[in-house]
């Protein structure tokens, strides 16, 4: 297999799987090692880049995937049967964020940070498919444990975890001096 | 404070708490607890409890803050350190945490509107793919698998056969279930209750013919009993009981 | 909408449907009469032929299809099949064995022989070529009797089933005994 027999062939089956695909599998179908098969992605993904494609390859962790490009929204809505954009009420994105940053994390451990119950929240991000079991915690009464799934990184448009904005003490900081400035602000007025 | 008509729909009680901080220019680290739990106490009084489940939520922190109130008024408790305890600090930690997940999750709904709407695939593996079996490696199936060890585990398996066979239990006749009609065993007993008004229990017992009989007899005894159909007296432990029917018809 | 965007937007309705598209619901979405459309196609399918491409564009009647070149079969079944572990498992030799032994057997036969179902062994074995059906015995129900295959005698490396192991009606006569012995020690302590 040559370059350009590698390259098609990595095109033709995340054509064909329709759904992501691990870079290892791809790499073991061209017999290739990670990083080889990593350099022929890029090259897939500068074609598409171009302004006469209508598709791109996602990244997302360590799988690829082949999508429409977001600009195309429009025209597939005129013939194909699209999905409707999930709307997320703020207490689903509450719960969605604390999943996001504290995965794997249980229905307590949210419920005590938001200090409200959150089941529904968390069975409408099941529903979703932007959260999933990712097994049980070894606690008393062995609670299930949840995490964001790839359809998270996909909606959110983030290529791995990692990609997430940071959250840290920092913050809070920030926090912390955004509350003083209010309240000097208020003195001075 | 003036109530709005209109209450603003929170999250939660640190939602809330959150918004009467924010609202009143305070430092979250420096908590006026006296002004914020009376407004906390003003707003929750003006909810329409009609979830009591949500409302138990706010309740509950409404005992915190008042809790935290009281102790402000005490003397400081100090750790082991020596450090005055903030009672405070608890509350502030969980508020901190709280804002900063309910930041995030504003920075994620940005991320999701920026985010193009793009469409996936399905799956259309060409259908000779998917139907694709592999051939079958017989060298590798077979592995360290021979005759002679095919052979053994046949022999070893009419062995466990024959070893399930109980040569002596075998022989015997079968065992069969006898069917006792509760409903009627009860008529029974409640039409000889009717009719001998006091008699001895073991009587009565002596009457069934089979283990499972008598068993059923005195559970019927027990439950007509219950139902103060009938009275139970036993003069020594041991001596025979009389059952006395209470409702004479 | 200027001929890139057109045809990147044919790409994706392409793509996203999966299917065969009509021409005339392709033309109507980049709002180009048909010839125009074909003409776009065309370039598509140019783009396609390329090495570097593992998929082609498929007319058909008066509709287009994405799909992958011939030439990517290998690689699909590669990446499409999940790896098999094959080995005999122990019920599925216990079944093979009865089998070889007491051919032609019925499905109820080996399993009175080993006490529990054997339905997934009896299948695994068909699957495997290893067994296969003889006919249906003379019995209530009509069942299947099972023997086994010539794969079966090439794999063990024996010519025919005479040469066998032996196994004689002695053999069992002695497991009796030896059962009633067990028994009787055992009443005696």
């Amino acid at each position: 297999m040559d370059t350009a027999n590698k390259i098609a062939t990595l095109e033709a089956i995340l054509f064909a799987m329709g759904e992501s695909v691990e870079l290892t599998k791809l790499a073991e179908v061209i017999e290739e090692d990670k990083d080889v098969t990593k350099g022929l992605l890029d090259k897939l993904k500068e074609k598409y880049a171009s302004d006469e494609s209508g598709i791109e390859l996602l990244e997302l962790e360590d799988s690829y995937q082949l999508a429409t490009k977001p600009g195309m929204y429009d025209a597939l809505v005129k013939i194909a049967k699209t999905p409707r954009r999930m709307q997320l009420s703020e207490s689903v994105l509450e719960t969605l964020s604390i999943i996001a940053y504290k995965q794997p994390v249980t229905r307590l451990e949210i419920e005590s940070i938001r200090g409200v119950s959150s089941d529904f929240a968390v069975n409408k991000l099941l529903e979703y498919g932007l959260i999933c079991e990712l097994g049980r915690k070894d606690a008393p009464g062995r609670p299930l444990l949840f995490g964001t799934t790839e359809e998270f990184l996909r909606s959110f448009g983030v290529k791995s975890l990692k990609d997430l904005p940071e959250i840290d003490t920092l913050q809070i900081e920030e926090f912390k001096q955004e509350a003083e400035q209010e309240i000097q602000l208020s003195l001075k007025l | 404070m003036a109530i709005p008509v209109k209450l603003q729909v929170f999250e939660g009680p640190l939602d809330l708490l959150l918004h009467l901080i924010e609202k009143n220019k305070v430092d979250i680290y420096d908590i006026p607890i006296v002004e914020i739990t009376n407004q906390y106490l003003e707003y929750i009084r003006a909810m329409q409890a009609e979830d009591m489940n949500v409302m138990s939520e706010f309740l509950v922190m409404a005992a915190t803050l008042v809790d935290i109130k009281c102790k402000m008024l005490l003397p400081k408790e100090v750790n082991e350190e020596g450090e005055e305890q903030d009672p405070r600090a608890e509350l502030v930690e969980k508020l901190l945490e709280y804002k900063m997940y309910k930041y995030m999750s504003f920075e994620l709904k940005d991320m999701q509107l920026e985010n193009g709407f793009s469409l996936c695939k399905k799956e259309t593996l060409p259908d000779d793919v998917k139907n694709f079996r592999e051939p079958i490696d017989y060298e590798q199936l077979i592995g360290e698998m021979n005759l002679n060890k095919l052979h053994e585990i046949f022999n070893f398996m009419m062995q466990r056969k024959e070893d399930k066979i109980d040569p002596i239990r075998s022989h015997y006749g079968n065992i069969e279930k006898e069917e006792i009609d509760m409903d009627a065993k009860a008529l029974y007993i409640e039409e000889y209750v009717a009719t001998h008004k006091k008699f001895s229990f073991k009587d009565l017992l002596e009457k069934q013919k089979s283990k499972a009989e008598i068993i059923v007899t005195f559970l019927i005894i027990l439950e007509l009993m219950k139902t103060g159909i009938i009275t139970i007296l036993q003069e020594n432990l041991f001596d025979d009981i009389y059952i006395t029917a209470v409702k004479a018809a």
